[in-house]
């Protein structure tokens, strides 16, 4: 199928963000971004929504109890990881945020690959060349350059592949993302950057960081940007992957995603210092699940028992939640050291011999701190 | 005399300063309406408005960068960094810019910049929240880098370092926030003792337990979150008849070397502790300078409590990096068992 | 008199960079940039030029001679520093870049305030507060930022003045850069961002660091950008003042002054390996001094005394460079350790008694080194 | 056997690995056609085309960013920064990504990036073209850090560290470019000395000048630049009867203690040398080293020999802030007069 949406911008210059499915569910068709879905593809995505919002409420919980040290929800944004995974081939490569759990979930990370960082026995808790998925950057902007080299790779390879990389309306200023654009740009890069303006940064509102909406950004680097519904799953899917597809051949491509962080910053956050509760509840209308389910029931696709259905899976969901947190093994000590160096495999640079200072004395300490503590303590 | 935690005395700190001197400016991300992710900054923003209180875009190049224009406009900015670890996109403008105009411009250019950055681990935090980067700045010439570790050194520290001409890295403990501490919010600036005077507590063995230098005595050099814990280890020692020097650098660079030689000649041992990496870290200096300055005088090697040489691990794990007064005790120890 | 400019772009989206002479002179008014000079101040921008021309001309065969360490020239941008520093007022502030010798001569700084540095007796020879004018950042685009930081100060003491700051083509891809344009969008500040787009960053041609018009980056951040030809000063002055009015209020406006790099990047490149003899012969024929000078001898305000009283004019400062440069005094070892650190003025911080690590061992080692250098070398 | 210079030796280094391994790029501000700088990558571009030998936008952190990215996709980005004042806009990618990635993803995700940055001052150069920072990258765990001091050490470590699976950064001693030496281009990988072992020369006194440790030897502890200026001064030593070993560590971090210890064991006294500041700096780490492990061998205490602690000076000065030869045999003496 040749790429329907050929480059131009609709970024929010004149017209609301892209939409297909209204706030009421009501489904209007935009040539430019077809949803080429199937009935089950669609039901994919509702359940994917589902299961997300469930495994974000459970951690949110196990937070409260101490299970986790810190969750970072993603409520209210489930359409646009969904959306974004659906439209991505299975080998293109994807960059997320730290808030994105339902690219992780969709990606195939798995319940404690996801949940291991907030509960403090990994930095990063996936193979990223496995899955498709980088592990989240932390530091903000720092994983779009990542993105861009690695499309970049992506075309050294002989192209076809396509990257895409997640970041906030807050990451929006940081240098190392607006180099992204530069180096993205220059190179033709296949790569699509989508930026999630869920409206704040913390406690600072997205207009400290841009005038204008961010989908405008990418005139000012010579590439298209498209501004699009981030609680529609349909539209976010439809775009994603009309701008993979330009992606491919043609280079950039910056989308913007509108929606709204429902919870506060992370359960450490106390959002009400700085928004009020009218304005996350106007939000709550815009609901990106109850948007598809009322679209899905209305075309027959969802009835009482299968949302009942969906309903027990979801319960389930939060079961092996709990109990794969409370029982993931905690970090061997002993594994501290191992990780900051390769052992060297390709010659053998470094004789056993030579004290390599690091790893083992590394190991050494913390074994022995831990065995003090286990004295001492 | 007011009783406050450490994050209430810095706050009352950047008030005094915001409030005697038109100049001064706090800046930085979400310093303002939320008062900062650990409140430092509470209620200055409803205080004193957002012209002095500025809420930044995300980027901590942009935060450092327009600092250092206001400074040369004559604002005296106090930067926010959220976390250590973010300190390092605005490693450039630190170390090529904000240390070097002074010398730049053959001292024509001062930069009355304050950088502060809450700092260290303990906290159980996620990646990038838990780094202890003052050896990067204090191998920086030019930069002045502090690190109080009690509430009435935090208040005093923050408002003599506004008051100076020269850049401050300001490091605060994060794990310390909320520990508490007599404050004395009238004092005058004048009145301080020296921002970088070092402070030495002398921890003597209890009636009845041996107390004699220079057989059962030792220095522990400490700073900012370490202090706590040298501090406990030097109880635990006193118990075992052990008389502990404990000296709270305060000041990272440049150092107060004068009043850890004057303790190491006096207890012959030394050991230094901090929670970043230890290789080239600030106790290599210290353990190097006393080595060199004392050689004479030490019955034992400098012992090194620090961090280890690797990035810092799951928060599950960090209590076997980090130099806990378990750790501490055990060097102690080692001093005393060698020669 | 109001601002004539009221911000709609001119980035170069249509039409060719805003000019007001052309190459052989010829003058067109544009009603949105009106040259407001007189007769003696197009005759001062002519001199400043050829000043500066023969400043760079001295100073390229003094670093030949060994007299200096490195020259940047700066040949063939004569127009962009000499048309701004007409645009600015006295009370405004501008940050330059190490290749606007016009824009220092032009402040005020002097021949060795401009030479010392690449002589190599100072990093900054001048006081940025008393000549309105920065030492120039040689790290690319750290100076944008101190720049938006100085016009952040401006409004905030109430406004009406402005900020100026220099950039190259290569300076625009640079993280500082770009923060600076989120800052400066964000705050309004007053500041002109003056991109020199010398077709190249040393080796690297401009296209490897923007697709499109460097002008239209503005776009991406919200505020008004301007594409002038950077070889007619008279469109330089008008554009500049323009933006500076508008600036004042407005908030950021950004400018790309289209200009060509006659000489290598530096009197240590060898230009040659990356470009060729024709490219720049081509933009021989749009040079700056030549444009001008036509202009003023069709007006009948410069004739063939004029121009011989000028070359003499500039022959005697091609001697004051030369014996400048030559009588520079040596910096003095013993103040090296001098300007790390104020000695405190406000309060006693730092006691005699405290043994202040960098400035004292500083000033010995270096005394005891120099003294070692005479005894041993 | 070839004789060529150091910028020559790299560049046929880069030309091997390039050559060998189609996942080996070269990136950087003017690596191309310009053939870098100081053209070390002179003609790579021609003979490997564009899409092996990137001319980057200018902007450090995107260098540095991109190849990271490019490392996860297999690639091996040689990455040039152009100068080592200009590292510091990339220092967040370096310590919180390049040298964390295998970490944090438990040695899944290799990084296999080598980034050379000329260093060094004494070359005449303006501000910020003769920094020294190798001491920032030392203290981060996680990266390993060389500098070679000869052409025939510049070639096979800069082939090495292109085939390790670790972050290098590769410090190339800008004065010494045009110095000539031996290169071996046909010399296989596995054949090499080890990365990290550093290289000992005993320099003994002339036959009728008395040669007799250990009354008279010291170790000359020195890296990239200063290896020649370590050399000049151990040959001047020798001529007053003082046997020198020079230390050429090649590798900092991680760093082959053992052979500097073994040579302390010999000699008994130490002068460490380098160009970069001396707070904090690597000559701190291998005093405080030595300190501890030789406490009892040493017969005086380490001498630093160090750049000062003040931002570079402008260029006519340098003599007065380098480690000069003349320097270094000050220090000689004193370890020798101490004690
Ligand atoms: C470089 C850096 N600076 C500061 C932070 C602290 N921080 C974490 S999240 C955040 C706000 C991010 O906002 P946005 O990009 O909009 O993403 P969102 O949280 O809304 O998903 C900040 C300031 C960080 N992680 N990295
Ligand atoms: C951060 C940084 N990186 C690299 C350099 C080395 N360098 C000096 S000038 C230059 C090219 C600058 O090009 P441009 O911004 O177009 O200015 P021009 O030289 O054309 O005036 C480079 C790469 C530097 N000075 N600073
Ligand atoms: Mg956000
Ligand atoms: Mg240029």
């Amino acid at each position: 199928m040749p790429p329907t949406w050929t480059g131009e911008p609709c970024d929010g210059a004149s017209g609301p963000p892209i939409q297909v499915l209204d706030p009421s569910g009501q489904f209007t068709a935009d040539p430019r971004f077809p949803v080429d879905l199937d009935d089950g593809d669609l039901l994919g995505l509702h359940r994917d929504m589902v299961l997300v919002r469930q495994l974000d409420t459970t951690a949110t919980a196990l937070q409260q109890q101490g299970e986790l040290g810190l969750w970072a929800s993603s409520r209210g944004q489930e359409a646009i990881g969904v959306g974004l995974a659906a439209a991505v081939a299975p080998s293109d490569m994807v960059f997320p945020s730290y808030r994105e759990h339902a690219l992780a979930w969709c990606r195939g990370v798995g319940i404690s690959g996801i949940l291991g960082l907030f509960r403090g026995i990994t930095n990063g808790g996936w193979d990223p060349a496995a899955v498709g998925l980088a592990v989240p950057s932390i530091v903000i902007g720092a994983q779009v350059l990542h993105a861009v080299g690695y499309a970049m790779g992506q075309q050294l390879d002989g192209g076809g592949e396509a990257t895409a990389v997640v970041f906030g309306d807050g990451a929006s200023s940081q240098g190392d993302t607006l180099e992204a654009m530069v180096w993205a740009a220059s190179f033709e890069a296949p790569v699509v950057l989508l930026c999630i303006n869920n409206g704040w940064a913390i406690s600072v509102p997205a207009a400290r960081q841009s005038r204008i909406p961010l989908a405008q950004r990418a005139r000012g680097f010579g590439f298209p940007g498209l501004r699009v519904d981030g609680n529609d799953v349909l539209a976010m899917y439809a775009v994603a992957r009309a701008a993979l597809d330009y992606a491919r051949t043609g280079g950039p491509v910056l989308i913007e995603a509108v929606t709204y962080r429902m919870a506060a910053h992370t359960t450490a956050d106390d959002d009400m210092r700085y928004r009020t509760r009218a304005e996350v509840d106007q939000w709550q209308e815009r609901d990106p699940i109850s948007r598809l389910t009322a679209h899905l029931v209305d075309c027959g696709l969802l009835d009482d028992g299968a949302l009942a259905e969906l309903q027990h899976e979801s319960q389930r969901l939060a079961e092996a939640v709990r109990h794969e947190v409370r029982t993931m093994p905690m970090p061997d000590v002993r594994t501290l050291g191992r990780h900051a160096y390769a052992s060297d495999t390709r010659a053998s640079l470094v004789p056993a011999g030579v004290p390599v200072a690091p790893p083992a004395p590394a190991v050494d300490s913390a074994v022995r701190a831990t065995a003090l503590s286990a004295a001492h303590g | 005399m007011l009783t406050l935690t450490m994050s209430r005395a810095l706050n009352e700190g950047l008030r005094c300063a915001l409030r005697d001197d038109p100049r001064v400016l706090v800046m930085g991300e979400d310093v303002g309406a939320l008062g900062g992710v650990f409140r430092v900054t509470d209620g200055l923003l409803s205080e004193f408005g957002p012209q002095r209180v500025i809420d930044t875009p995300l980027g901590e190049s942009g935060i450092i960068g327009t600092a250092v224009g206001l400074a040369m406009r004559g604002y005296r900015p106090v930067c926010e960094i959220q976390f250590d670890g973010f300190v390092f996109p605005a490693f450039d403008q630190i170390v090529s810019q904000v240390a070097k105009l002074r010398a730049r411009t053959e001292g024509r250019q001062p930069m009355p910049i304050v950088v502060r950055i809450p700092a260290g681990g303990g906290i159980g935090a996620v990646e990038h929240h838990s780094e202890s980067p003052e050896a990067y700045f204090a191998h920086t010439p030019g930069l002045r880098v502090v690190y109080p570790s009690s509430p009435s050194d935090a208040f005093r520290m923050i408002r003599q370092s506004i008051a100076l001409d020269d850049p401050v890295i300001f490091l605060e403990p994060k794990r310390c926030y909320w520990h508490k501490g007599e404050v004395e919010p009238e004092a005058e600036l004048a009145d301080m003792p020296p921002l970088l005077a070092a402070q030495t507590v002398r921890l003597s063995p209890q009636r009845g337990v041996a107390d004699g230098p220079p057989r059962y005595s030792v220095s522990i050099v400490c700073y900012g979150p370490t202090v706590e814990w040298a501090m406990r280890a030097a109880e635990a020692a006193t118990q075992q008849g052990v008389t502990v020097e404990v000296v709270d650098l305060r000041a990272l660079s440049p150092l107060d070397l004068g009043s850890v030689e004057a303790s190491v000649q006096r207890t012959h041992r030394l050991v230094v502790v901090h929670e970043a990496p230890g290789r080239v870290g600030l106790g290599a200096e210290i353990a190097a300078a006393v080595s060199e300055r004392c050689f004479a005088d030490l019955y034992a090697p400098v012992q090194r409590v620090v961090g280890l040489d690797i990035p810092y691990p799951p928060n599950r794990l960090e209590g076997a990096y980090l130099p806990t007064p378990e750790r501490i005790l055990d060097a102690v120890a080692m001093t005393l068992a060698a020669a």
